[in-house]
């Protein structure tokens, strides 16, 4: 009759910025695709983690509809090649800094060392993220987009493939299972349970597909949220390598039900980055320069942190 | 965008909202805002499924409108949000806003983006860069796409829009610079597209600030009515190509009726359709 | 200044199980996909309300997983093709009707008129739902089915695509949009709204593919129910055609939170199918004669109907 | 099936439970299906992630042993239910019961397959009507597909088993009807597969009622363990084909635990465990 063994702890994945990002992300990574939408959900401490530590990615997938994320990762010459779904600021207006990289090209190369843009549309996209989530080896696309200028723009990433059922011909794309991805969940327990207090965007496919996947959660809330209410559970654990918590980490971004995007930031930006020299001052100032998000927060004008509140469940 | 910011709590949003309230002070006068957002509402049946794209702010208050007069029916699909009949309290000036799930279902992106590609949606709303005489719409660049002179955000969902009963297009500024004879890059496919099985339907009307346009048989676009106070002239003056006109003196669009307006400045506390245009 | 004229009203869904299937189901359809999987979750009702009807089904795509439905649905002689994925019961054991449909062979067709049955697989058989919602033409498949004897046995069910990216070949499978798709959920508001109080299981796919969804519940909530909890809402009213509330209208399967599966049930099924005799004579006892939900209620033994409680949200 | 039935309440079910509880007064005993759920707990590791297919009593009660012993970063997926690392509260026969929600999260079932078919699963769990010397397995059909002697409920989603980097094979009965030299339609295939970049892992082990079996380089079934009072000769009666012998003297399955038999036995309520074989 042996004694009684207890049980080992379950591993916590709670980690910080820097260390998530230094030891998940490599120094040059395949590919990377942000979380998010528009102005909302953006996990932007994580990007701007991966900026200061210079991480450099070949391809970036800019949909559906990426902004400040994208356009800094471009600003900052650490993206080769971008699948351009949508890149801009809605309502706000065109993202200053893709504008300049892809006007004012130096030998075809932009300015920024961006070598290509490569037009796609952000159905097409979240097709091929379908299928990398589903180990297909491509999706094929629904008829229509032999319509638009996107399959002759474009000829790498929409390829004709024959339906062997109809006999007709269709577009297709290959699918995208990014080597990065970079998502935000209001709240998450330590093993990674991550729970969308308001809208998942695409970021529940995201965390499927993609090989290595970074949390960046608003709060920690107890793993016995999630056994109280499983359904609520947006990212199951599993699916994801790191949890790290940062306050407001969203800014200049919204994070649902936590705070709305900060507009009078965000145009304090694009007016700054009008200019290269003025990107390169906001990048010093608000990305390269900070240690931590305290630091960044307290430079962040016209803000009154002490208003946001946590959501109630 | 002004600097003296405050914060400002609203029913429905976050804690914190960053823009101000513009225009609050002009809650008496009709606003082109409103006209274009009406046009938009009575193109709208009831029963009908609509999906909102980017920048939605007047197919937003237009859907709303058209569901709390004539289409009860009608199902509202947030774009961004996912938000399924939104009760658009209030009404955002970003289609991902949280605001926007104040509503009755919740999708995920790739839901709304499938509802498009299978079909599902009668209406899409689009706009673009540029928009052509046949009803192309351009949100990639203009110029040549080795050395573009605007570089614009990307096609998005936007060519998925012909897979819709029909498309209505909108833009904010009525200009020469937006509407070209021909765009440079085809985002979302008009009347002249290659015949296709998959062109369900075309460009169905065109709203702008000045003036509301449909197409004709031949799939040109045809002036349908003129806004209070612009002239054929202005018109003509704005867009770079030959408009076809109508049978006999071109129509005014009709004003906001009292009820239209209730209902729009109702969900509109910021009055955002006062300074949309 | 014209009066304020009042708004119309929102048209209500709610209908009884005879009027959703005479008006909704076509007195021969050309496929049918009925939603829960195993002994859950299963639209019974609507399904023996098909069988009252006399409505009949080219195709019947069994799976991921069905039992009962697809049993008597064969069994009354409506089904002509059926794509098998999964038709028994778990661990009570294999399907009676299914089994002596085939078993029982008169000249290569089945004795009740099942004339093909497509060696089908879970996986499959939802990716190519997942490309009907989409509206995509077909789907590739991952790598690996060309190990198994699926693609010889069914060739037409599965074909061979080129991958336009790698230049490989993979196995395809057409989209799927059922004619007509029978779901549950255990709440919805009159129009439509739909709650799953345990698991989704395939249905909100199904609901997003289907031509045609009506959706059984077992319980009518005020539509403030899904203004409330937006993201509580698994099937939004508007891919409904019809809401069919039926008390314990999944019995003898299980609908989640609200009663679990009669295994007495399904076994008195079982035991009387296993002779074609038997089978009818329970056909004509539960599902041809009794007039309504409360008669075959009422001929259902060993039930403490009463111990049914309504779920708490 | 005892008609004197009486509906049982249970914890983190549902309020009417049809199924009696069998063996309840046989506590006492180590029942084959606590042996076997042990011998497929050892197989697994910590932080792996195991996939449950249909009527999976025993991985399920094998998995969350293994959670509660050795690997607690184990991520189980209940599988019909689509349930995450449920809490096997209690344990029971069908693996789309809302019992197996007490969980983590709960994903839709196409999620539960995109994740065996991309690969994300550690180890999966099959079994058939027909398992032959190279672990292929056959869930569609004993016969000839024209005149099947026995029809079986189909592939289901155990083609996508070998997606997985292992698969661990059970089976409640021992007989030269399920174990064949060769299986006469393939779901799940073995290690004389057409060799095939799919094929990730193979089959890795075979629990039984009898014995516990894996697999020779040669990918032939060998035996590796005799359960406690089960003779060489018993598992050569009841196998259709030669098994290969391990080295030297056959060794005895390992009895559970002490620990091991609490936790199954506090797991399992109703001893289902000791009635499932």
């Amino acid at each position: 009759m042996e004694a009684v063994t207890p049980t080992p702890a379950r591993t916590s994945k709670v980690t910080s910025v820097e260390e998530a990002v230094a030891r998940l992300v490599p120094d040059t990574s395949e590919s990377l695709w942000v979380g998010g939408m528009h102005m909302h959900n953006v996990p932007m401490s994580l990007v701007r983690e991966c900026i200061r530590q210079g991480k450099r990615f070949e391809t970036l997938y800019a949909g559906p509809s990426s902004s400040m994320a994208a356009d800094l990762l471009i600003g900052a010459g650490l993206v080769e090649r971008v699948v351009c779904g949508y890149i801009g600021y809605e309502h706000m207006g065109l993202a200053p800094v893709f504008r300049r990289a892809v006007e004012e090209r130096i030998d075809g190369v932009e300015s920024v060392g961006l070598r290509e843009v490569v037009e796609a549309d952000s159905g097409s996209m979240v097709l091929a993220l379908q299928a990398g989530a589903s180990g297909q080896p491509f999706a094929a696309l629904p008829p229509g987009l032999g319509n638009t200028s996107l399959p002759a723009a474009s000829p790498s990433f929409y390829r004709v493939v024959r339906n062997p059922f109809a006999g007709t011909e269709a577009l297709a794309v290959e699918a995208i299972r990014p080597s990065v991805a970079l998502i935000h969940c209001q709240q998450a327990d330590e093993f990674g349970n991550g729970i969308f207090k308001g809208s998942p965007f695409t970021d529940r496919l995201l965390a499927l597909a993609g090989r290595t996947v970074i949390m960046q959660v608003e709060q920690l809330v107890d793993n016995d949220q999630a056994l109280r209410y499983p359904a609520q559970t947006g990212v199951p654990g599993f699916l994801v390598a790191a949890v790290v918590p940062v306050t407001f980490g969203c800014h200049p971004t919204s994070s649902h039900r936590y705070y709305n995007y900060d507009d009078v930031h965000l145009r304090l930006y694009m007016q700054a980055a009008e200019t290269r020299e003025g990107f390169e001052q906001y990048l010093a100032e608000y990305v390269l320069q900070p240690e931590d998000q305290e630091e960044y927060m307290r430079r962040v004008q016209n803000q009154d942190w002490g208003a946001m509140r946590e959501s109630d469940t | 965008m002004s600097d003296d910011y405050k914060p400002v709590l609203r029913p429905g949003s976050d804690p914190l909202v960053f823009f101000p309230l513009p225009g609050a002070d002009q809650q008496a006068e009709i606003a082109k805002g409103h006209i274009m957002a009406c046009a938009i509402a009575h193109a709208l049946e009831d029963g009908e499924l609509v999906v909102m794209g980017a920048n939605s702010l007047l197919p937003m208050a237009a859907a709303r409108l058209a569901q709390q007069t004539h289409a009860p029916n009608l199902t509202i699909i947030a774009g961004a949000s996912g938000g399924v009949n939104t009760l658009v309290e209030p009404l955002v000036p970003s289609s991902g806003d949280y605001a926007n799930l104040v509503a009755e279902a919740v999708l995920q992106f790739p839901e709304v983006l499938m509802l498009q590609m299978s079909g599902h949606a009668d209406a899409f709303f689009a706009g673009g860069l540029q928009v052509d005489r046949h009803g192309n719409c351009n949100l990639a660049y203009v110029g040549e796409a080795a050395h573009p002179t605007l570089r614009g955000p990307g096609s998005a969902g936007v060519p998925w829009a012909q897979q819709s009963a029909r498309t209505i297009l909108y833009t904010t500024s009525h200009t020469r610079r937006v509407f070209v004879p021909k765009v440079d890059f085809v985002s979302y496919p008009g009347w002249n597209a290659p015949t296709h099985s998959a062109q369900r339907g075309g460009p169905h009307l065109v709203v702008t600030p000045l003036a509301v346009m449909d197409f004709s048989d031949s799939g040109e676009m045809r002036l349908a009515s003129l806004h209070t106070g612009v002239s054929l002239e202005q018109v003509r003056e704005n867009t770079g190509f030959d408009l076809v006109l109508p049978e006999g003196d071109v129509p005014t669009t009709p004003e906001p009726s009292t009820l239209e307006l209730r209902l729009l400045r109702q969900m509109d506390p910021d009055a955002l359709l006062t300074v949309v245009v």
